[in-house]
C-alpha cells in the first residue's frame, strides 16, 4: 500500500507539473497583454504605466524565466498574485473552492446515486416498460443542454412554485448558524446540484445498465443460479459489485468534468465557487488565477482519482497485490 | 412404477427449438435417456452437438428466449419443466448440482471461497451460522483442498485453476444433491490436474451415491470414468449404451469416426525417428532464455516469471520436434522467442548457422519468410475483416512478390490444403474451425518457409477434424521436407506426429527424445507423471475402431 | 448486408436515422426553404408560435423568423459537430494507436501527454482556448477537438493493446509486414467499430458544447447556430419562451437521433464482436 | 431630486439589498474606478463634492470652497469632526495626500490634470486645502466627487506599495458604512458607520451588495424580493419594462446626470474607407437609431444629437442631424466612388450581454445593405479592451461618461495628442484635426462659462460636419427600487453618493 501510495504520488507530481507547463504555454500563447488590458481597464494606458505594472507582475522577464519562477512559487506553495483583484492566488481560490467541492460533490453523490440506481432497475428490468422509460428519459437528459434544464428548472421550482431558492448558496444576510445554515445551504443546493448532475446521471444510468447486462451474462452468475440463489440475492451480492465497480471508476475519472460543467451551473445559480472565478479571471485575462484553478483542479481531480483507485483496491481483492 | 424402481432423472424425448435465424432449427432434438443413482453417465460429442444444451435443460438454466418444446425431465417420478421457477431454485444446489467447464470465471471474483460455499447452504434455509462454517471447513478438506482455514477467506484468483475447480465441486457438493451435473469439468486443466480431478469425482460419486452426468469429448476421459455412454450429433443422440459396449464395439458409424480419430501412437513409431540425415541442421538454439518482468515502476515490485531458462534444442531439416509439457511451462514463449516475436533475454538462435538472435526487427523481417508460424486459434488468427485471398497474398506482397505471382499460388495451396479456389474471394467467418486452419497452413505455405512453428495448432479442434489437419500437416511435412516445431499439451497428439519430443517444465526441459523413449520408458519423474495422466490409457481406440463392428454384430 | 438488417430491425436506430435524416434535409434545404440571411428582420418583434402563419415557431426580439434561423442553424451545428469530431478521432487515432501498437516507452510517453489534457475539465478548457483565440467557426471547432481527443486516444489504445495480441497481428509479424502498414491493414479496420461508436456520440457532445458556448458569449457572431439562438433568448426565457425553446428542442433531437443511431451501431458490433470472440 | 423627508417619518434601521454587477475586483476606490467598484466604495470612501442634476456642486468633505477671480486658486474648507474608520481624524493632509501622491501615482485621469494643470496643493491648516493652478481650467471644479478625486487614508497608505498593501482587503473610508465582509462570489456586506460625521445618520443599519452573475436570475432576484434596488445595467432593456410594471415598485432614470455615458460607433480613421468623410455620414444616415433605442435598448435612451450628451452642460441642440435615410446613404457612398464590398470590414461589438449582441447584428445589416462585407468580432471583455487599446480594430462600440464636464469626458476623444495606446478612452480611432485641439484647448482652459460656452459650440459644429465618431446614443440608465426605499437617487452621481439619507419604510 506504502509503495502503491508513493509510486501514485510520483506520478500524481509529473502529471500536475505537466498540467502547469501545458496550461502557462497556452497562456502564454494567448494574445493579449493582462497589463494593458488592466490599465485599460484603469483608463489609462502610458507606457510608463504599462511598464510598471509588468515589471510588478514579472511579465517583463523572458517566458522561461517566468515559467520557471511560477513552478518554484507553486512549490513553495505560492501560486502567485492576481493582477487584478489584488490578492494572493491561493487565497483567492481557497475562498471558493469550498462552493464548488459542496457543490460538484453533491451533483456528484447525486449523478452517481440516482445513476447507479435507475441503471439497476433498467437491468433488473430488462425488456419492461421501466426500462424503456428509464432508458428513454436517460437519452434525453443526455441530450438536453444544461443550462436548459438550468433555465427551466429555475422558471418552474423556483419562480411558478416557489419550492426551491433560485440562487445564492445561503440565505445572505440571515445569520444563521449550526444546523440551521446547514439546512439553508442545502435547500440551495438542490437546484444547482441536480441539474449540474442530471447529465451524468443519465452518464451513469446507461453505463450501469450496460454493466450489469454484460455481468449478468457472466460465468460466476449462471453458478449462483446452479446453487439455487434466488435472484434478488443474485442481482445484489453477486452482479451489482460487479457491475457497479467499472462505473465508479469511470466517475472518478470524470469527476473534473464536472467542474467544467459548474462554469455554467455557477454562473445561472450565483453560486461563488471557483468555476464562475475561473470564468471572469478569463474574461479579465488574470492569468495568475485562471492557473491556479486550473492546478487546484488539477489536483482535486488527481486526488478524487487517488481516492477512487484505493477505495478500487479495497474493494477489489484482485487488484490489491498486483 | 414405484419410485424406487424410477431412474433417478430421466430426460423423454426432450426438444428445444433454436429462433430462427441460426445455423439450425433445434439445439436439441428429441433427446432420451435415464440416470440412475450410482452411476457416471458420460454425455460425448463434437463441439455444438448439443451436450451443454441438455445439461442447462436439466438444471432449468435455459436463456430466457430457448424453451423446451416437446419433451419431459422427470427427477424422482415428478416432472421439472411443469414446475415453477420458486420450485426449481428450491431443487438447484439441494437436489441437482452443477459444475461447469470454467474454473477460471466460475467463481464470483469479489467474493471469498468460503462465502461461496457458504451461501448454497444459506438460500437453502440452513440459518446457523456456525454450522455453515463448520461444513465448509469439511467440504474444503473433503474435495483435497490444502489449508481450509486460511483458503476459506482467500479470493478465487489466488487460486490455481485446478484449486478452483475443486471449490465449484465442494459447492455443487455442499447439501449432498443426488444428482451432479459436469459440463467438460476437466477441459480447460492440465492434464495431471485434470486426472486428479476425475479421480476425486469418481471417489465422490462411489462415496455418496449420487448419479453423476459428465459432458465431455474426450474419449479417453470416458474410457476412464464412464458407466454409461450417451453419444450426441447434431443435436441428437445417436448412441447410447454401457461404457465398455460403447468404448469397443460402437454401432453408431458417428462413434466410430469419433473413436477412430481420437489421437494415438502412429505404429511405425520409432523407425524413422532418426532417420533425417544429421548435417541438415537448420535452427539450432543455444542456452536461450527469456524471464518476463511485468508490473513494475518506479516503486513497485516487479512481477518475475522465468518463462524459457538454458533452452538448448536442434532442428533438422524433415524433422517434427515435439514440445509438450503442462500449461505455464514456458512452451509458446519459446516458440514465440524463436520467431521472434519476443525479444530473448539471451543465447542464440543459430538459422544455417546464422545468429538471428541479436537482429533488430527491422532486419529480421527480410528474413521472417523462412520461418513461418501456424497459430492455435483458427477463429482469432485470422483478420475477419480481410477475404481469404488478401490474407494469403499479403505475405508475398510483404516479400517483394508481384500480386500475379502471389495469387497463383495462393490459388495452388488453397487447391493444396483441401479448399476450393471460390475460398480465395470469401471471409473467413464464411469457414468452419477445421477450414480456418487450413486457411492459416496456407498462409504460412505461402513463403516457402524452412521452418515452420505450430504452437498448439490443433487443440481447438474437435477431434474429427484435429485429425484431419494432423493428417494435412504430416503430408505437408513429408512432401517439403521442413523442419517443423509443434507445440502441443496433449501428449497423445504429440506421439502421432513427432519425430522427437521434448518435455518443458517452468521453463525448463527436462526431457528430450524419440516418443518411444518418452512415452515407454521416461526417464525424468515429470515425464513419468505426466504420461500417467493421460487419460484412457487402458484403451486402445485403434483396435475399437476398426475390429469392433464385425464382433459384436 | 446482414448488418444492414439487423440495424433495420433497431427501431431507435432507425428512428435515430430518420430524424437526423430530416435535420441534414433541412440544413440542405435551408438556402430554398429560408432563401437569404436569418439574421434578416422579416416581421414584428417577439411573434409568438402560429400567431403569424409565415412564422409558425414565432419572431426573435428584432423580428428575425426562428424557423429560418433553426433551419440555417442546423447546418453550422451539424458542421462543428462533425468537423470537430474528424479531428478529434484523428489526433485520438493517432495518438492511440501508436501508443497501443509499440507499447512500452512510446506508450508511456504519449499517455502522459494524454493525462495532461485529461485532468483539465474538457469544458473549461474549451472555453479558454475560445476565448484566447476569439471566438469564431474554426476557434470553437478546433477547441471542441483539442478537448475531446483524450477519450478517443484512450479508447483506441485500449483496442490496439488488445488487437496488438490477437493471432492475426501476430500473423502479420511473422509474415513480415512492416509496422505501419500492421496499423493501417490489419489493426486499425479491426477498431473501427468502436471508434464508429464514440465518434457519433463526440458529435452530439460538440453540439451540445457549442451551444454551451455560446451560452456564454463564446460562440461565433457570423453564424447563426442553435446554441447561440438560445444563447441570445436566454435572458428573454420569461418574455418569449419560444425563442429558446425550438432552438433547444432541435438540439435534442438532433443529439438523441446521432446518440440512438450510435446506440444501433453499438449494438450492430457486440454480437460481431462476440461471434468473433467465440 | 433632493426629496428630503420630514425627520418624523423616518423610520430608522434596516438592511438595504443591492446588486453589484460584476463583481468588483476590489474596492479600493483610489486604485480602481469602474462602476462597480465605485458603487460599493461610494458607501465607504467620499470625495470633497459631488453634484445636482444640474451638475451644480454640492458640499461633501468640503463644507464650502471659494474660486479666485483669475481662476488659479481653489480654497477648500473641510466638515469638522470627519473621522476615518479606524477613529484617526481626517484632515486636510489625507486631502494633499490623495492629490499629490497617491492620485497622481494610480489615477489616470487625475493624473494628467494634475500634470496640466496643478501648481501645487498645500493645506494652511487642518481644515483648509488649498489648490494652485498653473494655468485656468474652466472644468477643475467638476472633478471632485469620487470617481475624479478619491481620498485614501494618508496613514495607511503612504510610504507603502499602494496595490500591495494588505489594508486593501479591509477598505477605511470616512463613509456612512464600513466594510464588513466580502464573501467572493457572493456578496459584499457593509454596516452603518456609528461615528458617521453628520449626526443620526445613516439610518441603514446594514447594506448587501450581492454578485450574481446572471442577468435573468438578477431579474428574478428583484422580482422576488431578495434585492431592492436594481442599478442601471444590472438588468436587460425588457425585463426593465415587466419590472416596473409590478406594483409597488419605483423607478427613475436620474442620477447618472454626472456620467451621462454616450454610446458611439467609432471607425478606425487609418482604414482607407473610414477616412472617407462621406463614406462616415454614409453608414451614419444608414443606421436607425431610434429603431435602435426603442427596439433593441427597449427604450433606455436617446438618439444621439452630437458629440455631446443632450444632458451635459454646452451640448448643442441646433447642430447638423443625420436622419435615417438609406437611400442618401448610399447616394453618398455612391458619390464616394468606393467600392465597398473590396473593404471587408469586421465588427468589434461590445461584451456586455445579449443586448449589445442585438445590435451588433443590427448594425452588421444595415452596413451591409449599405454595401459593406462586414463579419462580427466576437470579443470577451479583455480582449475588446485590448483590441481597442492597440488599435487593432476595424469599427467597434464604444460608450464613455462625460463626467459633468466636456473637458474631463469629451475632449479626450479627439485630442490629437490623445492617439495613445492602452486606453479604450482615448482618441483611438486616431482623429486629427488642429483646429479641434485648439478649441478645446482653449474651452479647457477659459476663465469664465462663456468662452468655454462659445468654443465649445464652434467644436461641436466642426465634429457633427466631420463625423469622426458615430454618435448613436445617449444612454439612459434606469434605477428600479421598491417604493418603501425612501431619498435612493438625490444627485447626479445617482447610486454611487453615499446613502447617509436613505430609509425604508416600515
Ligand atoms: N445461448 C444460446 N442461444 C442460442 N443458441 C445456442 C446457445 N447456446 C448454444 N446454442 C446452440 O445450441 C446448439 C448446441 O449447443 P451446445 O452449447 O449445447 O453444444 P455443446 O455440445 O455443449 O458444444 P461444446 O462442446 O462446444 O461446448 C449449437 O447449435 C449452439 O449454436
Ligand atoms: N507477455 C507476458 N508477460 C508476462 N508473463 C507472461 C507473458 N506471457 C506469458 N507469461 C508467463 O510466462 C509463463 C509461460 O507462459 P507460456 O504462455 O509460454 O506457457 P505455455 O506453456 O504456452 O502455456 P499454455 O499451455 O497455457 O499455453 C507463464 O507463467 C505465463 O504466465
Ligand atoms: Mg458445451
Ligand atoms: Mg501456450
Amino acid at each position: 500500500m506504502l509503495s502503491f501510495t508513493l509510486q501514485r504520488i510520483g506520478k500524481a507530481v509529473v502529471v500536475i507539473i505537466g498540467v502547469i507547463i501545458l496550461n502557462f504555454l497556452l497562456i502564454k500563447l494567448a494574445p493579449g497583454d493582462p497589463a494593458a488590458i488592466l490599465a485599460g481597464e484603469a483608463g489609462s494606458g502610458d507606457p510608463q504605466y504599462l511598464e510598471n505594472l509588468r515589471a510588478q507582475f514579472g511579465l517583463d522577464r523572458p517566458v522561461p524565466v517566468q515559467l520557471w519562477n511560477y513552478l518554484s512559487g507553486v512549490l513553495t506553495g505560492d501560486l502567485g498574485f492576481s493582477y487584478r483583484n489584488q490578492v494572493p492566488v491561493l487565497s483567492l481560490i481557497l475562498e471558493r473552492l469550498p462552493a464548488t467541492l459542496l457543490l460538484t460533490g453533491a451533483a456528484f453523490a447525486f449523478s452517481l446515486a440516482t445513476g447507479v440506481l435507475f441503471g439497476v432497475m433498467a437491468a433488473r428490468y430488462r425488456g419492461s416498460a421501466l426500462d424503456s422509460i428509464i432508458t428513454t428519459l436517460a437519452l434525453v437528459f443526455y441530450a438536453t443542454p444544461l443550462f436548459w434544464i438550468a433555465l427551466m428548472s429555475v422558471l418552474l421550482f423556483s419562480i411558478n412554485l416557489g419550492w426551491l431558492p433560485p440562487f445564492d448558496m445561503e440565505t445572505i444576510g440571515a445569520g444563521y448558524t449550526g444546523w440551521r445554515r446547514a439546512l439553508d445551504i442545502a435547500h440551495h443546493l438542490i437546484l444547482p446540484a441536480v441539474t449540474l448532475g442530471l447529465f451524468y446521471t443519465a452518464v451513469y444510468t446507461r453505463l450501469t445498465r450496460a454493466s450489469m447486462l454484460e455481468v449478468m451474462g457472466l460465468d460466476f452468475v449462471k453458478t449462483a443460479r446452479a446453487k439455487g440463489v434466488p435472484n434478488k440475492r443474485i442481482i445484489r451480492r453477486h452482479v451489482l459489485r460487479n457491475a457497479v465497480l467499472p462505473v465508479f471508476t469511470f466517475a472518478s475519472m470524470q469527476a473534473g468534468q464536472l467542474v467544467g460543467g459548474a462554469i455554467l451551473t455557477e454562473t445561472v445559480f450565483a453560486w461563488p465557487g471557483i468555476g464562475r472565478l475561473m470564468f471572469d479571471a478569463l474574461m479579465q485575462r488574470d492569468y495568475p488565477v485562471l492557473l491556479g484553478v486550473f492546478l487546484v483542479t488539477a489536483i482535486v481531480v488527481v486526488i478524487v482519482n487517488f481516492i477512487a483507485d484505493l477505495l478500487y483496491r479495497i474493494v477489489d481483492p484482485r487488484i490489491g497485490i498486483a | 412404477m414405484s419410485s424406487a424402481e424410477a431412474p433417478l432423472l430421466s430426460v423423454k424425448g426432450l426438444s428445444i427449438p433454436l429462433p430462427p435465424g441460426f445455423d439450425r432449427d433445434y439445439a436439441i432434438k428429441d433427446i432420451t435417456y435415464d440416470l440412475d443413482a450410482g452411476e457416471i453417465l458420460c454425455v460425448v460429442g463434437e463441439s455444438g452437438s448439443g451436450k451443454s444444451m441438455t445439461a442447462n435443460a436439466l438444471m432449468g438454466l435455459l436463456p430466457s428466449y430457448l424453451k423446451p418444446s416437446d419433451g419431459s425431465i422427470e427427477y424422482k417420478g415428478r416432472d421439472l419443466l411443469s414446475r415453477s421457477e420458486e420450485e426449481l431454485r428450491e431443487l438447484r444446489g439441494r437436489e441437482i448440482a452443477m459444475v461447469f467447464q470454467e474454473p477460471l470465471s466460475a467463481l464470483n471474483p469479489l467474493m471469498t471461497v468460503g462465502d461461496q460455499i457458504d451461501e448454497v447452504m444459506l438460500v437453502h434455509g440452513e440459518t446457523d451460522r456456525s454450522v455453515r462454517a463448520r461444513r465448509v471447513m469439511d467440504l474444503l478438506d473433503y474435495v483435497g483442498l490444502p489449508d481450509p482455514k486460511t483458503l476459506k477467506d482467500s479470493y478465487p484468483f489466488r487460486l490455481s485453476g485446478g484449486q478452483r475447480q475443486r471449490v465449484v465441486i465442494a459447492m455443487a457438493l455442499a447439501l449432498e444433491p443426488s444428482v451432479l451435473i459436469a459440463d467438460e469439468p476437466t477441459t480447460a486443466l492440465d492434464v495431471t490436474t485434470q486426472a486428479q480431478i476425475l479421480d476425486l469425482i469418481k471417489r465422490i460419486q462411489q462415496a455418496k451415491g449420487m448419479g453423476v452426468i459428465f459432458v465431455t469429448h474426450d474419449f479417453g476421459v470416458v474410457a476412464d470414468i464412464a458407466d454409461r455412454v450417451v453419444v450426441m450429433e447434431k443435436g441428437l443422440v445417436v448412441e447410447t449404451g454401457p461404457a465398455e459396449q460403447v468404448l469397443n464395439a460402437p454401432r453408431h458409424p458417428y462413434t466410430r469416426r469419433l473413436i477412430k480419430a481420437v489421437p494415438h501412437r502412429r505404429a511405425e513409431d520409432g523407425a524413422d525417428a532418426s532417420s533425417p540425415a544429421a548435417d541438415d541442421v537448420l535452427l539450432e538454439v543455444r542456452n536461450l532464455n527469456k524471464t518476463y518482468r511485468s508490473g513494475g515502476g518506479l516503486f513497485a515490485k516487479p512481477r518475475i516469471v522465468p518463462a524459457v531458462q538454458k533452452i538448448s534444442l536442434t532442428l533438422r531439416q524433415g524433422q517434427t520436434l515435439g514440445i509438450v509439457g503442462e500449461s505455464g511451462s514456458g512452451k509458446s514463449t519459446l516458440g514465440r522467442v524463436i520467431i521472434k516475436l519476443t525479444p530473448s533475454d539471451g543465447g542464440q538462435i543459430l538459422y544455417n548457422g546464422k545468429d538471428i538472435a541479436p537482429l533488430s526487427p527491422a532486419a529480421f523481417r527480410p528474413m521472417r519468410q523462412k520461418i513461418q508460424m501456424i497459430f492455435q486459434d483458427p477463429f482469432a488468427s485470422l483478420n475477419p475483416r480481410q477475404t481469404v485471398g488478401r490474407i494469403l497474398v499479403d505475405g508475398p506482397l510483404a516479400n517483394g512478390v508481384s500480386r500475379a505471382a502471389a495469387q497463383r499460388r495462393a490459388e495452388e495451396l488453397l487447391a493444396r490444403v483441401g479448399l476450393d479456389a471460390s475460398a480465395y474471394k470469401r471471409y473467413p467467418h464464411e469457414f468452419s474451425g477445421g477450414q480456418r486452419q487450413r486457411i492459416g497452413i496456407a498462409r504460412a505455405l505461402m513463403l516457402d518457409p524452412e521452418v515452420l512453428i505450430a504452437d498448439e495448432s490443433v487443440s481447438a479442434l474437435d477431434v474429427s477434424v484435429q485429425e484431419q489437419v494432423l493428417k494435412l500437416l504430416k503430408e505437408i511435412q513429408d512432401q517439403l521436407k521442413l523442419g517443423m516445431i509443434f507445440i502441443t499439451h496433449d501428449l497423445r497428439v504429440a506421439a502421432q506426429i513427432c519425430d522427437s519430443v521434448a518435455v518443458m517444465r517452468r521453463g525448463e526441459i527436462v526431457e528430450m527424445g524419440p516418443p518411444s523413449q518418452i512415452f515407454d520408458a521416461p526417464q525424468h519423474e515429470y515425464t513419468q507423471r505426466l504420461i500417467a495422466a493421460i487419460p484412457g490409457k487402458g484403451w486402445d481406440p485403434q483396435e475399437a475402431a476398426q475390429g469392433s463392428y464385425e464382433e459384436t454384430v | 448486408m446482414q448488418n444492414l438488417k439487423r440495424f433495420s430491425q433497431n427501431y431507435g436506430a432507425v428512428l435515430g436515422l430518420v430524424i437526423l435524416g430530416l435535420i441534414i434535409a433541412m440544413a440542405l434545404a435551408a438556402p430554398l426553404l429560408f432563401p437569404g440571411n436569418p439574421w434578416r428582420t422579416v416581421a414584428m418583434p417577439l411573434l409568438r408560435p402560429m400567431e403569424n402563419p409565415d412564422f409558425l415557431l414565432g419572431t426573435d426580439m428584432l423580428g428575425r423568423d426562428i424557423a429560418a434561423g433553426i433551419a440555417h442553424g442546423a447546418k453550422v451545428s451539424l458542421l462543428i459537430g462533425v468537423v470537430s469530431t474528424l479531428v478529434a478521432v484523428l489526433i485520438g487515432v493517432s495518438i492511440g494507436a501508436l501508443a497501443g501498437f509499440y507499447g512500452g516507452r512510446v506508450d508511456d510517453l504519449l499517455m502522459r501527454f494524454t493525462e495532461f489534457f485529461q485532468i483539465i475539465p474538457a469544458f473549461a478548457m474549451a472555453v479558454v482556448l475560445v476565448a484566447i483565440f476569439s471566438p469564431n467557426i474554426v476557434s470553437i471547432t478546433l477547441a471542441i477537438a483539442v478537448v475531446s481527443w483524450p477519450g478517443v486516444a484512450r479508447l483506441v489504445r485500449a483496442e490496439f493493446l488488445s488487437l496488438r495480441e490477437r493471432e492475426f497481428v501476430q500473423a502479420a509479424i511473422v509474415i513480415g509486414q512492416s509496422g505501419p502498414r500492421i496499423i493501417m491493414t490489419q489493426v486499425l479496420p479491426n477498431a473501427i467499430s468502436p471508434i464508429i461508436v464514440t465518434a457519433s456520440l463526440m458529435v452530439a457532445t460538440a453540439i451540445l458544447t457549442e451551444s454551451a458556448l455560446s451560452f456564454l458569449g463564446l460562440g461565433d457572431r457570423n453564424m447563426m447556430s442553435w446554441g447561440f439562438m438560445i444563447g441570445a433568448a436566454r435572458t428573454m426565457l420569461r418574455e418569449a419562451w419560444w425563442m429558446s425553446f425550438f432552438p433547444g428542442l432541435a438540439i435534442l433531437l438532433a443529439v438523441l437521433a446521432i446518440n440512438l443511431i450510435g446506440e444501433g451501431i453499438n449494438d450492430l458490433m457486440n454480437p460481431h464482436l462476440r461471434g468473433r470472440k467465440k | 431630486m433632493a426629496q428630503d423627508a420630514p425627520a418624523a417619518e423616518v423610520t430608522p434601521g434596516g438592511a438595504l439589498n443591492m446588486i453589484v454587477q460584476p463583481e468588483p475586483p476590489m474596492l479600493i476606490v483610489g486604485l480602481n474606478t469602474q462602476g462597480p467598484t465605485l458603487y460599493v466604495a461610494g458607501q465607504i470612501y467620499q470625495s470633497l463634492l459631488t453634484y445636482d442634476a444640474s451638475l451644480n456642486p454640492l458640499p461633501q468633505l468640503a463644507k464650502s470652497w471659494e474660486v479666485s477671480e483669475d481662476g488659479l486658486t481653489y480654497t477648500f474648507s473641510l466638515q469638522e469632526g470627519v473621522k476615518w474608520h479606524d477613529g484617526e481624524p481626517f484632515t486636510s493632509a489625507d486631502v494633499v495626500f490623495a492629490a499629490t501622491e497617491f492620485l497622481v501615482d494610480a489615477h489616470p485621469r487625475w493624473r494628467l490634470i494634475a500634470e496640466a494643470y496643478v501648481e501645487s496643493v498645500t493645506a494652511p491648516d487642518d481644515l483648509t486645502v488649498v489648490f494652485k493652478m498653473k494655468k485656468p481650467f474652466s472644468a477643475f471644479l467638476y472633478g471632485f466627487e469620487l470617481s475624479s478625486f478619491p481620498i485614501m487614508p494618508k496613514h495607511i497608505y503612504q510610504g507603502t506599495d499602494y496595490r500591495t498593501n494588505p489594508a486593501n482587503s479591509t477598505p477605511i473610508g470616512t463613509g456612512p458604512f464600513k466594510f464588513k465582509e466580502w464573501q467572493r462570489g457572493s456578496f459584499i456586506h457593509l454596516v452603518r458607520n456609528e461615528d458617521y460625521w453628520k449626526d443620526g445618520k445613516p439610518y441603514l443599519d446594514e447594506l448587501y451588495f450581492r454578485v450574481i452573475p446572471d442577468a435573468a436570475s438578477r431579474s428574478i432576484a428583484f422580482e422576488q424580493g431578495t434585492v431592492d434596488v436594481l442599478r442601471g445595467g444590472d438588468v436587460e432593456g425588457f425585463a426593465i419594462r415587466t419590472l416596473t410594471a409590478l406594483p409597488g415598485v419605483e423607478s427613475t432614470t436620474a442620477g447618472w446626470e454626472y456620467f451621462s455615458p454616450q454610446m458611439f460607433i467609432q471607425p478606425n480613421l487609418r482604414l482607407e474607407v473610414f477616412a472617407d468623410r462621406n463614406i462616415r455620414k454614409a453608414m451614419y444616415h444608414a443606421l436607425d437609431r431610434d429603431f435602435i433605442v426603442n427596439a433593441i435598448f427597449f427604450g433606455q435612451g436617446k438618439a444621439a444629437r452630437g458629440p455631446f450628451s443632450a444632458t451635459t452642460m454646452f451640448h448643442d441642440p441646433d447642430l447638423q442631424q443625420y436622419p435615417f435615410d438609406m437611400d442618401l446613404a448610399k447616394k453618398l457612398v455612391a458619390e464616394s466612388g468606393i467600392d465597398l464590398s473590396k473593404h471587408p470590414i469586421r465588427l468589434m461589438g461590445l461584451p456586455y450581454g445579449s443586448t449589445w449582441d442585438r445590435l451588433a447584428e443590427y448594425v452588421k445589416q444595415q452596413l451591409e445593405e449599405l454595401g459593406f462585407v462586414v463579419t462580427i468580432q466576437a470579443v470577451d471583455a479583455g480582449g475588446w479592451l485590448q483590441n481597442i487599446g492597440s488599435f487593432n480594430f476595424d469599427l467597434a462600440f464604444n460608450f464613455l461618461y462625460q463626467f459633468g464636464h466636456p473637458a474631463q469626458g469629451v475632449s479626450r476623444n479627439y485630442y490629437s495628442d490623445n492617439i495613445v495606446q492602452g486606453t479604450h478612452a482615448g482618441n483611438n480611432q486616431a482623429y486629427a484635426n488642429p483646429e479641434v485641439d485648439a478649441l478645446f484647448t482653449k474651452a479647457a482652459d477659459a476663465v469664465n462659462q462663456e468662452d468655454a460656452a462659445a468654443a465649445y459650440t464652434q467644436v461641436q459644429e466642426i465634429l457633427a460636419e466631420d463625423v469622426p465618431l458615430l454618435w448613436t446614443f445617449d444612454m439612459q440608465n434606469t434605477t428600479i427600487y421598491r417604493d418603501k426605499v425612501k431619498n435612493l437617487v438625490r444627485t447626479a452621481i445617482g447610486l454611487n453618493e453615499p446613502m447617509d439619507d436613505v430609509w425604508i419604510a416600515k
